[in-house]
């Protein structure tokens, strides 16, 4: 059989961005896959230059929507770090608390797009009305559906009144039946497993070797998790279990996530519980003098890092981070690898490529 | 009426032409609702299909410049007359015996193969490499759902060869008679698995989910029809709401053409009645409740499951015949 | 009869989306608005589809990036006329936060005619909604 | 698939979820930071807003017979992401649940709050100065005929006032 | 093994690999999470650490280059290596002079630097040396950029969209829509 060259993207359907692969084809077996980047480069790292520590907070959030928090969150942390700043105890909370309800929607949209791909619809929809109700509590408690702004240097933006705290704590208790359900389905509907069990398979030692990281890494066996291992805002005073599979393949990626988001929902509730009283951030507009720090967090994808250098002024010296897709996507050529072309999408899919981070 | 003007009546008003296509809409858009509401969702109306077929009537007609322009243009056409004809030779119990010797299923067989070719042939011909990939799987498909079919019509024709006294009779007219006296084909237990294997054939006829492979939207971007737009596209939105109903109508004729009215109009409403019961089992509810398959996973599929069901068909009516 | 065809023909436009570099929040909001249940665009006669060339309305967001900016033209052009563009999130409008930067130097506005935005960041899928409906009575004008 | 049926016949009893909008109503949170609106009145143009907004949607400008500031809010740039309601002193800026942001082309430049922040002369020099919105004044808790006689003054008077009364008082 | 115990084991590594070319300092945060700031005197000596960090199997997180001044106060690169091993963060910078423009490349003892130094190479132009798959990342194929994009760009904007936009807006005052 004869090769050819089936361009997919960059503009098309199934991959919510615009990214651009060339597949080599035999037949419907992949023999080569070259990947072509940087449709979505907006050059934020240059334009973090150009404005304001202020501007920054709400610019790193626009880095990608679906990982929105913790970007803010994450550039907050280093900017605190550089200033010495202690942040309010509650606001602490009130951190863990965005950033949980933010994966819980992240993860949720994943399992659905995953559902889509393969052709399910009804599951797709079924798993994107259950994500509506995280949806109507980030609306309701931030006030956006995507970006919801929680982080300031020096604290949180937002306050959780105890009508909001028993709204909160409601639609995650609505949540968790149907995410049974969810559950079962994709370990157990054979139509679904039909499609992603034992495909894209990412071993443990080369997981190792390209560095993957969040939820491709546990999928893999490795239980590496900023949270547990760096614990950072209020983590260490929460309990939770990090999630690990270990065969490797589009299923093992994908229950983590789904029961990550049975962890996220606890983890919102035990802060909810713990919630301590008191300021949700500082009563004035910080400076930051000069001075440089990283910062990690765990992002729906994976470690999140960030590196900042400041010179004293409100103006950023420099402004770095590495997201966690980035290290992810070379380990695609192994998961891709003579693969079938059906099986493309899929297995990108099952990474939870975030294009517009990886690009920024 | 009678003759040639008989012959153009049947192919234009009924059962072929409006007739056919006003159901195969109908049934189009009662699936797409019913699909919807499995999903809880309002869905579009049921007479969406009619409108979007009006719209796309309204539409430029792009024609890519790398395509043969002649069968890109043409392909279209010729599914859609090969569909029109073919639901002429569909009978209607009760109501329509078929015309002379056009009712044999196997030509029917054959006729159900050209709207499948003929959007290989426009797909090849849009120089579009996902029309290629989605001709190599449309071609697949055929391959795979067409042995079961095959089988199934293989069955019934000895069945129905047995009663006539024949090896086997393939005319629809006689499988109709045999089961106007004898009842049902369904209602003899050794025919269930045939019945099965034929409602397994039908999503892949259609190429609905979970056998939409080679229009696989999130792999190939719709594949052979990505690059028809207007009325082109239009013209194979119609033959498939064609398709649609000359299946269905199939599996009716050869599985459970009576009972029927007495009056014209009752036989018409059962026999529309049954076909929707068909695509509403075999083609609404499987793609509420399964994802797509890959194409080696459906070609293994067909040549496993409704293969060996028909398989025990044949063999049981063999043995029932013969022995 | 004309006025008839066309309230027939505007209950049946089919949504094309184009992601010109955006950060993903508009982009699964209009996911979001067009294809689930609680929003259910398809009840409006929308259908989402994959190709270009079978699309009426075109949602387009993001901040059009120089990279991809050739590739949105090209895929624009091969949708067939009639059709109406609306441009989703501040992105694609003025740019939004990605104004200054060198690698989204156009605003969408100045490539290709654009008739409807949708400001927000993301805007919410009834948001969305309402372009589609603004985006329907032009297109009605159109036909 | 038979797992799934049972979820499939559940959805057809249960009837549709989808939501009436845009022939109905929708769900429409407390909090949901909508478009911004603008009150001029309680503007004291200390430009945090503008200093502090990511998409560049706030510009205050001076008019051009000098007799205030032209405040314009341009949503078409607005990121929505809460920052100037967020460090505003007075909360003279704030967004409001209004999330219909739907417009025509035509109406692309002209799609912006605007408001006007009216100057006054200084009551000593003359020179134009903005005065203190009484949401500053109740911020402060302090709203004594002292301090609001200070208010009234620019900046340079208000240091040469200061300056006296300290002088009168230690006499 | 302890965080204390790998920092100070790291730290005699260093010494006696390098000798004095390096300084090190060790920085602990409130929440405890610690970071290592370390300078190396000469840019070659960053394939030997890298060769550490790789006994260590710990990986590269990020690679920031940045625009800066050396002691003799010439412009040059300081490119900061942040590595990640055994719950340390360690930060390596080294000068490069723009002159020169070129550092050794620690993809082929770190698989995890690949994109970071092809990034680093694209946009600041600093080329790395002995890269194993040195092709562009980001903007490949792209006519619409010219070669290295930060460095010319960042000092040619003034922002010339933004004012003209805005103009319309501040001139459209007749609409009088809220």
């Amino acid at each position: 059989m004869s090769s050819y060259k089936i361009p997919i993207g960059p503009i098309h359907v199934v991959l919510e961005e615009p990214i651009y692969f060339q597949l080599e084809m035999e037949g419907e077996t992949v023999r080569g896959v070259d990947i072509r980047s940087g449709h979505v480069h907006r050059g934020i790292e240059f334009l973090a230059m150009q404005k304001n520590i202020y501007q920054n907070i709400t610019l790193v959030e626009r880095v990608c929507s679906l990982c929105s928090n913790n970007h803010p969150f994450t550039y907050c942390m280093a900017m605190e770090r550089i200033g010495r700043i202690k942040i309010p105890e509650r606001a602490e909370f009130l951190r863990v608390i965005a950033d949980e309800i933010k994966r819980i929607a992240s993860h949720l949209f994943n399992t659905a797009i995953l559902a889509h791909i393969i052709g399910f619809d009804s599951l797709f929809m079924l798993v994107m009305e259950l994500r509506e109700k995280i949806q109507d509590v980030k609306e309701s408690t931030y006030g956006n559906r995507m970006n919801i702004a929680a982080n300031c240097i020096g604290g949180v933006r937002y306050d959780i009144s105890s009508e909001q705290a028993g709204f909160i704590l409601n639609s995650l208790q609505a949540m968790k039946k149907p995410l049974e359900e969810i559950t079962k389905i994709y370990l157990h509907n054979g139509s679904v497993r039909r499609r992603i069990e034992g495909i894209g398979v990412l071993t443990k030692d080369k997981a190792v070797e390209y560095g993957v990281v969040g939820p491709v890494a546990r999928g893999s066996g490795i239980a590496y998790d900023v949270r547990a291992d760096c614990p950072y805002a209020a983590y260490n005073q929460l309990s939770f279990d990090v999630i690990t599979e270990n065969t490797g393949d589009i299923k093992a990626r994908a229950v983590v996530r789904i029961r990550e988001i049975v962890e996220s929902i606890s983890l919102v509730e035990q802060c909810l519980k713990a919630l301590p009283e008191g300021p949700t951030c500082l009563d004035y507009m910080p400076m930051i003098p000069g001075g440089q720090a990283i910062a990690k967090s765990e992002a729906p994808r994976g470690e999140l890092m960030y590196y900042a250098r400041t010179n004293g002024s409100d103006i950023p010296e420099r402004l770095k981070w590495r997201v966690p897709t980035y290290p992810n996507w070379e380990a695609l050529k192994i998961m891709l690898a003579g693969c079938k072309l059906a099986d493309v999408p899929v297995i990108i899919g099952s990474i939870d490529p975030c294009v517009s981070c990886t690009e920024r | 009426m009678s003759g040639i003007m008989g012959y153009f009546y049947n192919l234009v008003v009924f059962p072929g032409g409006l007739f056919a296509l006003a159901v195969g809409m109908f049934f189009a858009g009662i699936d797409r609702k019913i699909y919807a509401r499995m999903q809880r969702r309002v869905g579009p109306p049921i007479y969406q299909p009619i409108i979007d077929l009006i719209k796309l009537m309204h539409k430029e007609t792009l024609i890519p410049r790398t395509s043969n322009q002649k069968a890109f243009r043409l392909a279209p056409l010729a599914g859609f007359a090969g569909m029109l004809v073919l639901v002429t030779c569909i009978p209607v119990p009760g109501v329509f015996q078929g015309i002379g010797q056009l009712d044999n299923l196997l030509l029917i067989l054959y006729i159900l193969a050209i709207p499948a070719i003929a959007l290989m042939v426009g797909a090849s011909s849009s120089g579009s490499p996902f029309g290629a990939v989605g001709v190599s799987r449309e071609m697949v498909m055929t391959i795979a759902y067409e042995v079961p079919l095959i089988i199934v019509i293989l069955t019934i024709g000895i069945k129905a060869g047995n009663a006539s006294g024949v090896l086997a009779d393939f005319s629809l007219k006689s499988i109709i008679s045999l089961q106007k006296e004898t009842g049902s084909i369904l209602s003899d237990i050794t025919m269930v698995p045939a019945f099965i294997a034929f409602l397994c054939c039908i999503p892949g006829t259609l190429g609905a989910v979970p056998f939409d492979i080679p229009e696989a939207e999130t792999e190939i971007a719709e594949g052979p029809i990505l690059e028809y737009s207007g009325i082109s596209l239009g013209l194979f939105k119609l033959t498939g709401w064609l398709k649609m109903f000359a299946v269905s109508a199939l599996a009716t004729v050869l599985f459970y053409p009576v009972p029927y009215g007495s009056h014209w109009l009752l036989s018409v409403f059962l026999f529309i009645l049954k076909c929707l019961f068909t695509i509403l089992i075999s083609v609404t509810l499987v793609r509420a409740t399964m994802a797509r398959m890959r194409i080696d996973q459906a070609y293994k599929f067909y040549l496993r499951i409704p293969t060996g069901l028909a398989l025990l068909s044949l063999v049981l009516t063999i043995f029932h015949v013969h022995v | 009869m004309r006025n008839v065809m066309k309230n027939i023909v505007q209950k049946s436009p089919w949504i094309y989306r184009i992601n010109a570099g955006s950060c993903n929040g508009c982009d699964v909001e209009m996911a979001t608005a067009a294809l689930i249940p609680r929003y259910d665009v398809e009840r409006l006669g929308c259908k989402y589809c994959g190709s270009p060339k079978h699309a009426d309305i075109v949602l387009i967001s993001g901040p059009v990036t120089e990279v991809v900016k050739d590739k949105v033209l090209r895929v624009f052009n091969e949708i067939p006329y009639p059709k109406v563009v609306v441009a989703v999130g501040i992105c694609p409008i003025s740019g939004g936060v990605f104004r200054d930067s060198y690698a989204a130097r156009n605003t969408l506005d100045s490539l290709i005619q654009v008739d409807v935005n949708v400001p927000g960041c993301p805007p919410r899928p009834q948001a969305i909604i309402d372009g589609i409906a603004k985006a329907l009575e032009i297109w009605k004008t159109m036909l | 698939m038979s797992s799934f049926l049972k979820i499939i016949l559940q959805n057809l009893i249960k009837g549709p979820s989808t939501e009436k909008y845009p022939f109905g109503d929708t769900f429409e949170p407390a909090g949901l930071r909508g478009k911004l609106r603008f009150n001029a009145e309680a503007c004291i143009a200390c430009g945090t807003c503008e200093h502090v907004c990511a998409g560049g949607a706030i510009r205050i400008t001076e008019a051009e017979d000098c007799s205030g500031l032209n405040m314009v809010i341009w949503h078409n740039s607005c990121c929505y992401c809460g920052l100037c309601q967020f460090f505003c002193p007075t909360k003279a800026i704030r967004h409001t649940i209004d999330y219909h942001t739907a417009h025509k082309q035509e109406d692309k430049f002209n799609y912006a709050e605007r408001g006007f922040i009216k100057t006054v002369p200084c009551s000593r020099c003359g020179k134009q100065i903005v005065p203190a919105a009484q949401e500053l004044l109740e911020q402060a808790g302090n709203s004594s005929d002292e301090i609001k006689d200070l208010l009234s003054m620019c900046e340079k008077c208000r240091q040469k006032e200061t300056v006296i009364r300290g002088a009168l008082r230690n006499v | 093994m302890s965080k204390s115990a790998v920092m100070k084991g790291f730290e005699d590594k260093l010494l006696f690999g390098l000798g004095n070319g390096y300084t090190l300092t060790w920085e602990t945060y409130a929440d405890g999470a610690s970071s290592g700031w370390c300078k190396l005197n000469r840019a070659s000596d960053l394939v030997i650490v890298a060769g550490y960090i790789a006994e260590l199997k710990g990986r590269v997180m990020a690679i920031t280059p940045m625009i800066n001044e050396d002691k003799d106060m010439s412009k040059c690169f300081e490119i900061d290596y942040h590595f990640f091993f055994e719950g340390v963060d360690l930060t390596v910078s080294v000068l490069v002079p723009e002159s020169k423009g070129e550092i050794e490349s620690i993809t082929p003892i770190l698989k995890s630097a690949d994109w970071h130094e092809r990034e680093m190479q694209e946009f600041y132009n600093v080329s790395v040396k002995g890269h194993p798959n040195p092709k562009k990342l980001l903007l490949d194929g792209n006519n619409n950029f010219d070669e290295n994009t930060m460095i010319p760009l960042s000092e040619a904007m003034n922002g010339s969209s933004s004012t003209a936009l805005w103009e319309k807006v501040l001139g459209s005052k007749n609409g009088g829509r809220m």
